[in-house]
C-alpha cells in the first residue's frame, strides 16, 4: 500500500503497472478488474493528473452515479415501476478529491479531430463526467464548419465497441506490451546492417508527427522501406496530376464560387474526407429564397447512382468506360486544345453542357471522379484551366499526404518483396491489407512468408489473424495524435478518455520501437515544440490555444502554380460483356467502419439497403438478363446471381437500382468480412475478392449467371415508390418556373391546410405567449446523406435492432430520409429524378396521435411540442396507427438491451452504457418513442436562459439533426419570434406542409425542392 | 324434502354476500394506504450511513452554508456530494481523532471514496434540476423536509408525482426571494425569521398562508414564471 | 289451539295440481279473509300476485335511481378530470369534449342500473335465505318442479288449525300439511 | 318433419316433470355423458394449454413475438378481440331483445346463448389487455386516484372499450345468473346427492318461488333486458369507434357502428348454430331446440348477412364518392393489392354463402346449415383482418408502407382462445342446466293451459274486492 507522500512514481509507471495487471484480460472480465482496481491509490493519483477529462474512466466506473442510473435504472424503471416505488437501495459515491473544473451533471466540450481515412475533420466532443457522449462539428475547422457526417458521428460507437481488440496477442495468444517490445527490439537488432528487410505499411498518413517518426525510423534503418496503401483514397487524382503536371498536386474545389458544376462520376457530396465542406459550399449556391435570381446548376455523369447524381439538375448514367469520351467531347467543346484525337460529341447534350460551362468562365468547375482513370482527371484539370476556374473555383495545392506515392504500386512492390523473402520484419500500422488488397495480389499468403509481422489495429481482423503479433490500437478519442484536413489544416487530436483497453497509438508503438517509450502526449507535443518558432513559454500558450480551437493556424497546404495540363492520349474503350464497378460502400467505406452497428443498419442513401451489400444493376439490364419482369423491374426480388470476372467467381444477391448505368454492375467494397467482430463478420459479399490490381476501380469482361439461390435483402423502403402513388409528398418546381411565376406559393389547394378546424384549441395553449418551437426543412439543399439519422441516434440513445427486426419493419430511427423517384415511363425507370425528404416527428398542433392514447402518455405542451412520456406509455400502439407520417417507433422487444437476438450497439452493455446520453431516458420494452425536437436540449437552454434572466436566442438551441447537417437544410427555432430564421423560412412561398390536407397543422414544415435544368437540353415541367 | 341448511345459514349467506362486494374494495383501500405510507415511501426513516453525519449540527448549530458541501447545487442539476477533502478541510483541525470520523480519514488515506447510502432518489425517467429551483427561490426544505433539524439524514417528503405536481401547479406558496434560499437558515439560527418561513422550514406538512401566496404571486411575475407550462410532461420527463 | 303450539307452527301448506287451481284457491282464501298467505309455483303464474293481494313497485324506482347515479358519476368523473384536476391539451381538443364523454357516461348508467336491479330484487325478496321453515315440509320441494302450493301462515289472525285445514281441503288441495316453524 | 316454419317450438308429449328430467338430468346424472362431450372437452382443454403457453411466452418476450410492426401496429390481437366480442352479441340479443319482443322461441336457446356470450367476452377481454406493450401497467386504463395524480385519457376509444367491455361482461353475467336462480332451486330440490343439494342450495339463494318473488323477479328481469338491449348495441358501436375515430383510410367511416353491430349478430348466430346443432343431437334435446328454432336463426343470419354485405358495398361507394385519393387507393388496394385474395374470400364467405339460406331446403339441412355457419365465422374473421391490417399497411406516405403476416404465436393465441371457449362451454353444459327449465315449463303451460290467463286475473280481482268489503 503506497502512501501519499511517496511521489517518485511517475504517472507512466502507474499506467504501466495497471496495464500489466490487466495484461491478457479480455472484455467484461477486464471491466471487473478495472472496477476492483479503481480504488487503488496509484490509479487514484493517476487519474487525477492535470487533465480532468482523463479521470473519466474512473468516474464512469465509480463516481458518476446520477448519470449512470439514468442508464441502468431506467430500463428497470421503465419495466413498469410507476412513481418512486420499490427502487433498489443504492450507494452514492463522491470523489475523494474533486477535479478542478468539473461540475457533476454539467457536460464539458473539448475540441479535437476525427480521423477519417487518414484525414482530419475538426470536431467538438461532449463529455459527461469524462465520458464522450456526442460528437459535433467544429465551426472553426475548414473541413467541418460546424457540421459532420454519418461516419464521424458513428466513430463514437467505435470507441465503445466491446469487440475492439483489447490487448496484445501473439499468434492469437494473449501477451503483454513488454513482451512485444522486447521481442521487437531483439528482431530489429538482429536485422542486417541498415535494417535490411524492415518494412512499414500504413494507410494514408497526414499526421506530421507520425510522418516524422517514420522518417526517423528510416533514418535509423536506412535500408528499411515505407509502403502505403489506402484502398479508398483518391489514387487517380494523384496519378492524374502527375500525368497532367508531372508532379503530385492536389486540387481543392471551392463550390461556393461555382455557378455551374460538372461531375465526371465524382461523388463530391458523399466521398470523405472533403464531403462535409463541399456539401456546405455547394448548398450555399443552391438555397432559393423569395426573390432569388440565381441558383447553381449541377451536371452529373455517373455510372453508380450516388447522392451527387441525385442532386443533379441533369444526370446521365453511363458505363464508367464511356465517361472519358464524354469528357473529351466536352473538353473540346470548351476549347481545350486536344490535338489530333479530338473526340466527336457522342451525345446531343454535350455541346449544350460545354456552352453552359464556358458561358460561366471562372464560375464553373469540372470535378473528376475518384473511380475514373488518371486521364479523366488530367482532362478535368485541363478543362478547369480552360474555364478559368483555377484560382477561383479550383485551387492546386501541395499534397496534404506526408509522402504522396502511388499506393497500389507501393503495395505491389511490398508483395513482390514478400514473395521474394526480402521482408524480414513487417510493421502494419492500421488498416487491414489482408482484406483490402486486390485479390490477384494474394497478400495473405505473401504475408505468411514474413518471419516477424506485426499488426497494429483496432480489431482482431483478417490481417491480425495472419500476422505474428497483433497490437490493440487506440481510438482517436483515447490517444494523442495530430492530423491534417483535406486542405492541409492541421489539428491536435486530443483524447477525452483514458484508453478503455490496453491499447496504444501508432506514435507510442513507434516510439517504443525506437527505444524511447514516452506517452503519446509528449511525442506529439515534442514534435510541435520542435517545429515551433519562439520561446517555450509562448509555445505553451500556443499549444493551449491549438487545443482550445481545434485547429493550428497557418498550416493549410500551400498553393502551387501549375503549368498547362498535358492532355493524355485517349485510352481505348474496352467493352466486352459487362462492366463491374468497385465502389467504397457509402457507410462502411473500404470496410474500416464494418463493425459499426450504426453504419451497418443505416439505410444506404439510394438503395435503402441495410445489413447487406448487393450487385446493383439497372432495371433494363435485369429484364434483359431475365432476372426480373418489366412490370416488377423496380421491385427488389431475392435473386442471387453469380458474377464471373477474370477467372474469379462471386455469388451476390441482386438489387435492381433505377438510374444505374446500363450493362454494368456495381459492387460495394467493405463487406463479406470473415473476422473483425460479430457485427461485420459474414455480412454481405466481399467485392475485393473480384478486384484486381490492374483495374481496381472498374473493369470489363464480367459475366452474370442467374442461380437458383435466393437471399432476402432488407431495404427500409419496402416500396421503391417509383412514382408517388398519385400523392405529392414532395413538391417541386423548376427554378425558372418559380421565377417566372413571381415566386408564387408552391403548395396548391390540394396540398395546403384547411383554415377551419372542428374544435377550438384551449386558449391557454392557443394564445400561449411563450416560445413556440418549429422546424423548417429545406428540401432543396437536403442531399440525403443520412448524417441527421446517425446524429439523432447518437443524441437520443436510439438502439440498433438488427437485420431480422428491420426486415419486420421495426427499425427505430426517429428521423428517416424518404427517397422518392419521379416518373413512370421506362426512360424514367432508367434514369429517374430522385428526391430526398427527411421525416422527423411533425409535432402536429392537431396531433392525431394524442386523442387516441388511453393513458395520456402523449399530450401537447404549451410550447407546441407533442410530448411522448415513455414512463406513462402502456404500449397500445394506437398512436402509431393513427400517425399519418408513421414517425413513431415502438420497442417491440427490449431493444435497448439488444433483444431479441443480441443486436449490437445497444445500451445495457457496460461499455455502451458509458456512451449513452444521460439526459435522455433509455427506453425499455413495450413503449412507444419518437422525435422530441431534442427536448433535452430545449430544457437545458430554457433553464440556462432563465437563470440568466433572458430569453433563448435564435439559434441557441440546435437539434441534433440540425447541428450535424452539412448543408444546414434543417432550421429550428421559436416561430413566435418573427425575426427567427425558422419564422422567415415559414414565410417563404416555397413552404409546404407534408400531408397538409389532413389538417394536422404540423410544426415541421418543408421548403420545396427546386431544379435548375438547362433549357437547351429540354425543359421539364414540374409535377403538377 | 328436509332442510338443507341450518337457520344460521341465513345470516352466513347475507354476510358472505356482503363480503363479496366489500372485500375487494377493502383490499384496494389497504393497498393504496400502504403505497402512501412511510413503509413504502421511506419518509422519516434514517438510513444507516458510514458516518453518522448530522445536518442539524453542521447547518443549524455551526451555521455552515449548504453550498459549502453541496457545491454544484446552484450550477447543475446535481446538488453534489462533498468529496473527502471537503470534510477534511475542517476535520484535519477538529475532532482529528474522533472514532466516528475514522471512515473519512481512511478514505483520505487510502483514496477509497466514502460510500453514502442514497437518501433522496428520483426514478431515472424524472429529470430534476437543482439549479433552476434554487434560482427561483425554492428553499431546500420544500422538497427535503426539515433538513436543518435532522440529526441523522432521512427522506423528508415522498417524491410522488402528485407531490411535485402540487407545487408546480401553485408555486406561489413556496417561492421566496432568491437571496433568502440559504439565508433563511442563518435567520433561523439568529431567530429573526418570520413565523411563515419558520413554519416552512420546520413543518413537513407546511401549508402556505394567504399572505405568503400573495407575496408568491408577486415573485411569479418578477421571475416571469410561466405557471401553466410547469405541468407540461416534458418539463420533467424526456 | 293454544298459543304454544301455534308458535311452533309456521303454517298450513296446501298442494295443488296446476296453475289455475292455485289462482282460484288463493282468491278463495282472500275471500275467506286470510291475509297472511303466500303461494309458491315452479314458474311465474299470471294473476297469482293479484290473487294473493301482492303489490310492489319499488324495483323499477331503484333501477331508475341507480341509472341516474351512474350517469352523474360517469360524466362527473370525466368532467372533473379534464376541466378541474389536470386539464391538458390533447391533440388541440378543448378540455371538455363532451361528445367523447358520452360512451363512458352511458356505460356507467347501464352498469349502476343493472346492479340496482339485481341487488334490489334480491333484497326485497329477502334473499339470500337458504333456510326457511317451508323447507321443513317434505312436499315443498316440488314447488320448484311441478306442484303449486298455497300457504296460510299461523300468524294470520284468522288462522285456526282445524278450521283452516278444513278450508284448504275444501279448496281441493291434493294434500294439506302442517309446516313446523 | 314438414315445413319448419309451421312446426311447433316444443315437440313431444311433455309434462313439467319430463322437462325437468330431460334438462336437469344432464347435470344431476353425471354418469351418462355422451362420448362426444369427452372428445370435444379434451380438445378444448388441449388448446387451452396452447393459449397458456402462448401468453406465457408473450409476457416473457414481449409483443415482438407477434407479426405486428410499424405501420401495422395492430394485428391478430385486435382482430380476435373484435371477432370474439362480435360472437358474444348474439347471446344478449336472443335473451334480451327477443324477450322484449315476446318471442317465445327464444326460451329454449337463451340459456346457452348467454353462456356463449360470457365465454366469448372472456376470450375477447384477454386481447386488449395482452396486446399492450406493458400489460403489467394496463390497470392505468382504469380511473383510480393514483399517487401520480394522473388519469386515463377519456377521449380515447380504448378507454371507452374498457368501460364498454367490462360493463357488458358484468351485466351479461348478472343477467345470466338471475335467469339461473329458479333453475338452481329446481336442481336443489331434485338433487338426491347431498353435495349437489348444498351447491345448488347456495346458488339458488333459498329461492322459494313465491308469488312475490316471481313478481319482483319478472320486473327486474324485464328491465335488465331493457338495459341490455342498448348496451349490446353500444358495445360493438364503441368497438367500431376504435377504428372510426381514427384518420386512417378504411377506418375513418361513419357506417362502422351499424355495420359492426350487424356483423356481430351475424357471427353470433353462426356460433349459436355451430354449438346448437351438435349439442341438441348429443343430449336428445330435439324436442326443445326444434327445426323451427334453427330455421329462425338461419333467417336471422340471412338478414344480418345482407346488412353486412350492404356495408361492404357502401365502403366501396364512399371510397369512390368521397373523391379522396387515399380512400380510393385503399379500396383499389383491397381489390387488387397484395391482400386481394383475402378480400375476395371474405366476399364469398360473408356475401355469397348466406344467400343459400333463402332456400327452406338449405335451412332444413343440418349439415348445410352447420357448414354455412362455419364459413360465416371464418368470413367474419377475414372481415376484421381486412379492416385492421389492410387499412394500416398502406396509409398515407408510400415510404412507410409495409406488409403484415401473423407468426406462429399469433396463431397459437387465436387457436388457444378457441380452446378456452370450448373448455368453458363444455364445463357449462355439464354442470349447469343448459336450457331454462322454468321458462320451458311456463311455455308448456302457455301452450296447454286450460283456463285463459285473463279469466284467472278477473276472478282474482273479484275475490280481492270481496275480501276488502269483509274487512
Amino acid at each position: 500500500m503506497s502512501s501519499k507522500n511517496d511521489t517518485n512514481i511517475t504517472q507512466r509507471d502507474v499506467l504501466q503497472r495497471l496495464k500489466d495487471r490487466l495484461a491478457g484480460r479480455k472484455g467484461p472480465e477486464y471491466w471487473r478488474s478495472l472496477e476492483e482496481l479503481a480504488g487503488s491509490p496509484e490509479f487514484q493519483r493517476f487519474v487525477e493528473d492535470e487533465f480532468p477529462n482523463r479521470s473519466s474512466l474512473l468516474e464512469a466506473m465509480k463516481m458518476d452515479r446520477r448519470s449512470f442510473l439514468t442508464l441502468m435504472g431506467s430500463s428497470i424503471a421503465l419495466a413498469g415501476l410507476a412513481g418512486c416505488r420499490f427502487l433498489p437501495a443504492e450507494k452514492i459515491v463522491p470523489y475523494v478529491q474533486a477535479p478542478e473544473d468539473l461540475i457533476p451533471g454539467v457536460p464539458v466540450y473539448y475540441a479535437t479531430a476525427a480521423v477519417i481515412l487518414g484525414y482530419g475533420v475538426g470536431i467538438l466532443v461532449e463529455s459527461h463526467e469524462g465520458r464522450p457522449t456526442k460528437i459535433e462539428g467544429n465551426p472553426g475547422h475548414p473541413a467541418s464548419l460546424g457540421s459532420t457526417d454519418a461516419l464521424v458521428q458513428a466513430t463514437l460507437l467505435d470507441l465503445y465497441d466491446p469487440e475492439r481488440s483489447q490487448n496484445v496477442s501473439k499468434k492469437g495468444q494473449a501477451a503483454t506490451w513488454d513482451a512485444f517490445f522486447a521481442e521487437a527490439r531483439k528482431t530489429l537488432a538482429s536485422l542486417p546492417a541498415g535494417g535490411e528487410g524492415l518494412r512499414i505499411l500504413t494507410g494514408t498518413v497526414t499526421s506530421p508527427t507520425l510522418a516524422a517518426q517514420i522518417s526517423e525510423v528510416l533514418r535509423k534503418y536506412p535500408a528499411a522501406r515505407w509502403h502505403q496503401y489506402e484502398p479508398a483514397a483518391d489514387h487517380n487524382a494523384r496519378a492524374g496530376a502527375v500525368a497532367a503536371f508531372g508532379k503530385p498536386v492536389q486540387a481543392i474545389y471551392h463550390l461556393d464560387k461555382a455557378a455551374r458544376v460538372l461531375t465526371l462520376d465524382a461523388d463530391f457530396l458523399g466521398q470523405p474526407p472533403s464531403n462535409i465542406r463541399y456539401a456546405r459550399d455547394f448548398a450555399e449556391r443552391r438555397r432559393v429564397r423569395r426573390g432569388a435570381t440565381e441558383m447553381n446548376r449541377l451536371y452529373a455523369v455517373e455510372s453508380t447512382p450516388g447522392i451527387t447524381g441525385a442532386m443533379a439538375d441533369h444526370r446521365w448514367a453511363l458505363r464508367p468506360g464511356e465517361i472519358e469520351a464524354i469528357a473529351r467531347a466536352i473538353a473540346a467543346g470548351i476549347g481545350v486544345r486536344m490535338g489530333a484525337d479530338a473526340h466527336q460529341a457522342t451525345y446531343p447534350w454535350v455541346d449544350a453542357v460545354a456552352r453552359d460551362l464556358a458561358a460561366h468562365h471562372g464560375a464553373s468547375v469540372v470535378i473528376p471522379g475518384a473511380g475514373q482513370p488518371p486521364a479523366v482527371h488530367a482532362l478535368a484539370y485541363a478543362m478547369n484551366q480552360a474555364l478559368g476556374a483555377v484560382g477561383s473555383t479550383v485551387r492546386f495545392v501541395e499534397p496534404v499526404e506526408a509522402t504522396p506515392v502511388d499506393h497500389l504500386a507501393s503495395l505491389k512492390e511490398l508483395v513482390a518483396d514478400m514473395r521474394a523473402h526480402r521482408v524480414r520484419a513487417l510493421l502494419i500500422l492500421g488498416g487491414n491489407p489482408v482484406y483490402t488488397a486486390p485479390a490477384d495480389l494474394e497478400f495473405a499468403d505473401a504475408l505468411a512468408s514474413v518471419p516477424f509481422s506485426v499488426h497494429l489495429g483496432r480489431y482482431d481482423d483478417e490481417t491480425a489473424a495472419t500476422c505474428l503479433w497483433h497490437l490493440a490500437e487506440s481510438h482517436y478519442l483515447e490517444a494523442w495524435s495530430d492530423v491534417r484536413a483535406f486542405d492541409g489544416t492541421a489539428s491536435i487530436v486530443q483524447p477525452l478518455i483514458q484508453p478503455l483497453y490496453s491499447s496504444r497509438s501508432a506514435h507510442e508503438v513507434l516510439a517504443g520501437l525506437l527505444g524511447d517509450p514516452i506517452p503519446g502526449l509528449e511525442i506529439v507535443k515534442n514534435h510541435w515544440r520542435a517545429g515551433f518558432a519562439g520561446p517555450d513559454a509562448r509555445f505553451e500558450d500556443a499549444w493551449r490555444k491549438w487545443l482550445n480551437d481545434g485547429v493550428i493556424p497557418g498550416t493549410a497546404a500551400k498553393p502551387v502554380t501549375v503549368p498547362d495540363a498535358k492532355v493524355p492520349a485517349p485510352t481505348p474503350v474496352v467493352a466486352d460483356g459487362y462492366d463491374v464497378i468497385f465502389r467504397p460502400d457509402p457507410n462502411l467505406v473500404d470496410g474500416t467502419f464494418a463493425n459499426n452497428a450504426w453504419l451497418m443498419e443505416l439505410p444506404r442513401p439510394l438503395t435503402k439497403l441495410t445489413w447487406d451489400n448487393a450487385a446493383l444493376m439497372s432495371p433494363a439490364m435485369a429484364v434483359r438478363l431475365g432476372l426480373a419482369t418489366r412490370e416488377k423491374a423496380y421491385v427488389a426480388n431475392n435473386q442471387v446471381v453469380e458474377l464471373s470476372y477474370k477467372g474469379r467467381k462471386l455469388k451476390a444477391p441482386l438489387f435492381i437500382l433505377p438510374g444505374h448505368a446500363d450493362n454494368c454492375v456495381t459492387l460495394h467494397l467493405g463487406w463479406g468480412r470473415t473476422r473483425g467482430g460479430s457485427v461485420c463478420a459474414g455480412k454481405g459479399v466481399n467485392a475485393y475478392s473480384l478486384q484486381t490490381s490492374d483495374a481496381p476501380d472498374y473493369g470489363s469482361g464480367l459475366q452474370i449467371a442467374p442461380t437458383q439461390d435466393r437471399y432476402e435483402l432488407v431495404s427500409t423502403h419496402y416500396h421503391s415508390a417509383i412514382d408517388m402513388e398519385g400523392r405529392h409528398p414532395v413538391l417541386w418546381r423548376t427554378f425558372d418556373e418559380y421565377q417566372r411565376s413571381g415566386y408564387a406559393p408552391v403548395a396548391g389547394d390540394e396540398e395546403s391546410t384547411p383554415s377551419e378546424s372542428m374544435f377550438r384549441t384551449p386558449p391557454e395553449y392557443a394564445n400561449y405567449d411563450g416560445y413556440a418551437w418549429g422546424m423548417s426543412i429545406d428540401l432543396n439543399v437536403c442531399i440525403g446523406c443520412n448524417a441527421c439519422v446517425v446524429a439523432c441516434q447518437a443524441e437520443n440513445n436510439i438502439p440498433v435492432v438488427g437485420k431480422d427486426q428491420v426486415s419486420r419493419g421495426r427499425e427505430m430511427y426517429w428521423i428517416r430520409i424518404d427517397r422518392y423517384y419521379q416518373g413512370t415511363t421506362e426512360a424514367d425507370l432508367e434514369n429517374p429524378v430522385t428526391f430526398f425528404e427527411p421525416v422527423p416527428c411533425m409535432q402536429c398542433e392537431l396531433a392525431p396521435c394524442e386523442p387516441v392514447c388511453p393513458v395520456g402518455a402523449t399530450t401537447h405542451s404549451h410550447e407546441g411540442l407533442n410530448q411522448m412520456v415513455y414512463n406513462r406509455c402502456v404500449g397500445t400502439r394506437y398512436c402509431s396507427n393513427n400517425c399519418p407520417y408513421k414517425v413513431r417507433r415502438f420497442n417491440f422487444y427490449k431493444f435497448s438491451a439488444g433483444q431479441p437476438n443480441n443486436a449490437p450497439g445497444n445500451y445495457d452493455n457496460p461499455t455502451y452504457k458509458l456512451m449513452a446520453n444521460p439526459n435522455v431516458t433509455v427506453r425499455g420494452r413495450g413503449v412507444m418513442e419518437k422525435c422530441t425536437y431534442c427536448v433535452q436540449r430545449i430544457n437545458e437552454a430554457r433553464i440556462k436562459a432563465k437563470e440568466q434572466n433572458r430569453t433563448i436566442r435564435d439559434g441557441e438551441i440546435q437539434t441534433a439533426c440540425q447541428q450535424v447537417c452539412p448543408t444546414k437544410a434543417i432550421t429550428f427555432g421559436n416561430i413566435h419570434d418573427a425575426g427567427a430564421e425558422v419564422s422567415r423560412q415559414k414565410q417563404e412561398p416555397a413552404k409546404f406542409v407534408l400531408l397538409g390536407d389532413l389538417n394536422t397543422r404540423p410544426r415541421t414544415t418543408y421548403l420545396a425542392k427546386f431544379r435548375n435544368p438547362n433549357p437547351e437540353i429540354g425543359t421539364e415541367k414540374s409535377l403538377e | 324434502m328436509a332442510q338443507v341448511f341450518p337457520r344460521s345459514a341465513n345470516t352466513l349467506a347475507r354476510v358472505s354476500l356482503f363480503c363479496v362486494v366489500a372485500g375487494p374494495l377493502a383490499i384496494l383501500l389497504t393497498g393504496s394506504a400502504i403505497t402512501r405510507s412511510g413503509f413504502n415511501t421511506k419518509v422519516d426513516v434514517p438510513l444507516d450511513q458510514p458516518v453518522p453525519f448530522s445536518h442539524e449540527h453542521h447547518v443549524n448549530e455551526l451555521g455552515i452554508d449548504c453550498r459549502y458541501c453541496h457545491t454544484s447545487v446552484t450550477k447543475s442539476s446535481f446538488a453534489g456530494i462533498p468529496p473527502t477533502y471537503t470534510c477534511m478541510s475542517c476535520h484535519s483541525q477538529i475532532w482529528t481523532n474522533s472514532p466516528l470520523l475514522k471512515p473519512v480519514r481512511d478514505s483520505l488515506a487510502t483514496g477509497e471514496p466514502l460510500q453514502w447510502v442514497r437518501v433522496n432518489k428520483l426514478p431515472d425517467f424524472v429529470y430534476f434540476d437543482h439549479s433552476i429551483h434554487i434560482n427561483r427561490g425554492i428553499n431546500c426544505n420544500v422538497c427535503h423536509g426539515p433538513v436543518h433539524r435532522m440529526q441523522l439524514t432521512y427522506k423528508g417528503k415522498p417524491f410522488f408525482m402528485s407531490f411535485c405536481v402540487n407545487c408546480h401547479r401553485n408555486p406561489e406558496g413556496y417561492l421566496r426571494p432568491r437571496e433568502d434560499v440559504f439565508n433563511l437558515y442563518v435567520k433561523y439560527q439568529r431567530g429573526d425569521i418570520s413565523a411563515e418561513d419558520r413554519r416552512m422550514l420546520d413543518d413537513p406538512d407546511y401549508v402556505p398562508s394567504p399572505a405568503q401566496v400573495a407575496k408568491g404571486k408577486q415573485l411569479v411575475k418578477e421571475y416571469g414564471i410561466k405557471k401553466a407550462q410547469l405541468t407540461d410532461c416534458w418539463i420533467c420527463h424526456r | 289451539m293454544d298459543k304454544r303450539d301455534k308458535s311452533q307452527l309456521y303454517g298450513l301448506l296446501a298442494e295443488f295440481g296446476d296453475a289455475e287451481e292455485i289462482v282460484v284457491a288463493a282468491g278463495k282464501a282472500r275471500e275467506a279473509g286470510y291475509t297472511r298467505l303466500d303461494a309458491f309455483t315452479p314458474f311465474p303464474v299470471h294473476g297469482l300476485p293479484e290473487a294473493i293481494g301482492f303489490r310492489d313497485v319499488l324495483v323499477p324506482w331503484l333501477i331508475f335511481i341507480g341509472g341516474v347515479c351512474g350517469a352523474l358519476a360517469g360524466f362527473g368523473l370525466q368532467y372533473w378530470i379534464n376541466a378541474v384536476d389536470y386539464p391538458m391539451d390533447v391533440g388541440g381538443r378543448p378540455f371538455v369534449t363532451w361528445p367523447s364523454f358520452i360512451p363512458v357516461t352511458f356505460e356507467c348508467t347501464v352498469l349502476f342500473a343493472a346492479f340496482a336491479a339485481v341487488i334490489g330484487m334480491l333484497m326485497l325478496n329477502g334473499l339470500p335465505r337458504p333456510h326457511h321453515p317451508l323447507f321443513n315440509s317434505d312436499r315443498f320441494g316440488r314447488a320448484s318442479q311441478d306442484r303449486f302450493f298455497l300457504c296460510i301462515e299461523a300468524r294470520d289472525p284468522r288462522f285456526d288449525g282445524a278450521a283452516t285445514r278444513r278450508f284448504l281441503e275444501e279448496l281441493g288441495a291434493l294434500s294439506v300439511e302442517e309446516v313446523p316453524a | 318433419m314438414s315445413n319448419p316454419s309451421t312446426e311447433r317450438i316444443l315437440n313431444g308429449e311433455h309434462s313439467y316433470l319430463t322437462i325437468d328430467g330431460r334438462i336437469g338430468g344432464v347435470v344431476l346424472d353425471q354418469r351418462k355423458h355422451p362420448l362426444p362431450w369427452y372428445v370435444t372437452f379434451a380438445i378444448g382443454f388441449g388448446l387451452l394449454q396452447v393459449m397458456m403457453l402462448a401468453f406465457t411466452w408473450l409476457l416473457y418476450k414481449g409483443v415482438g413475438i407477434w407479426g405486428i410492426n410499424i405501420p401495422v401496429g395492430w394485428g391478430f390481437a385486435i382482430i380476435n378481440f373484435v371477432w370474439w366480442i362480435g360472437i358474444g352479441h348474439a347471446g344478449t340479443l336472443i335473451s334480451a331483445i327477443l324477450l322484449l319482443m315476446r318471442q317465445l322461441w327464444r326460451n329454449s336457446i337463451n340459456r346457452f346463448a348467454e353462456a356463449m356470450t360470457l365465454f366469448a367476452v372472456m376470450c375477447a377481454g384477454l386481447f386488449p389487455l395482452l396486446h399492450t406493450g406493458r400489460p403489467w401497467v394496463a390497470y392505468w386504463l382504469f380511473p383510480y386516484p393514483s399517487v401520480l395524480g394522473v388519469w386515463p385519457q377519456f377521449r380515447s376509444p380504448l378507454v371507452w372499450d374498457v368501460f364498454a367491455v367490462s360493463t357488458y361482461m358484468t351485466v351479461s353475467a348478472l343477467f345470466w345468473y338471475i335467469g339461473l336462480i329458479p333453475d338452481f332451486a329446481t336442481m336443489r330440490d331434485k338433487a338426491r346427492n347431498r353435495l349437489a343439494q348444498i351447491v345448488f342450495g347456495i346458488l339458488s339463494m333459498g329461492w322459494r318461488g313465491s308469488a312475490g318473488h316471481w313478481f319482483r323477479y319478472e320486473t327486474a328481469y324485464l328491465i335488465l333486458a331493457g338495459l341490455s338491449t342498448p348496451l349490446v348495441l353500444s358495445v360493438h358501436s364503441i368497438v367500431s369507434f376504435d377504428f372510426a375515430v381514427s384518420i386512417i383510410p378504411g377506418w375513418h367511416t361513419t357506417i362502422f357502428p351499424p355495420y359492426f353491430v350487424a356483423g356481430a349478430i351475424y357471427a353470433g348466430f353462426a356460433m349459436v348454430l355451430i354449438l346448437a346443432i351438435p349439442i341438441r343431437a348429443w343430449y336428445g334435446l330435439k324436442d326443445f331446440i326444434t327445426m323451427r328454432h334453427l330455421d329462425w336463426m338461419a333467417k336471422f343470419m340471412l338478414g344480418t348477412g345482407l346488412v353486412v354485405f350492404y356495408g361492404y358495398l357502401m365502403e366501396a361507394f364512399y371510397a369512390w364518392y368521397s373523391g379522396n385519393k387515399y380512400e380510393q387507393y385503399m379500396m383499389m388496394n383491397r381489390w387488387v393489392g397484395p391482400y386481394a385474395p383475402l378480400y375476395w374470400a371474405l366476399i364469398v364467405c360473408n356475401g355469397i354463402t348466406p344467400q343459400f339460406l333463402w332456400s327452406p331446403k338449405v335451412r332444413r339441412n343440418l349439415a348445410m346449415l352447420f357448414t354455412i355457419s362455419v364459413v360465416v365465422s371464418i368470413g367474419m374473421w377475414l372481415e376484421r383482418f381486412m379492416i385492421v391490417v389492410e387499412s394500416l399497411h398502406r396509409d398515407f406516405l408510400p415510404s412507410s408502407w409495409g406488409m403484415y403476416a401473423g407468426t406462429i404465436w399469433d396463431w397459437a393465441t387465436f387457436i388457444g382462445t378457441i380452446g378456452f371457449f370450448t373448455f368453458n362451454m363444455f364445463l357449462f353444459i355439464r354442470f349447469v342446466p343448459m336450457i331454462n327449465m322454468f321458462e320451458m315449463k311456463d311455455l308448456l303451460h302457455k301452450i296447454t293451459g286450460r283456463v285463459p290467463a285473463q279469466a284467472i286475473t278477473q276472478r282474482a280481482h273479484e275475490a280481492a274486492e270481496l275480501a276488502e268489503e269483509r274487512a
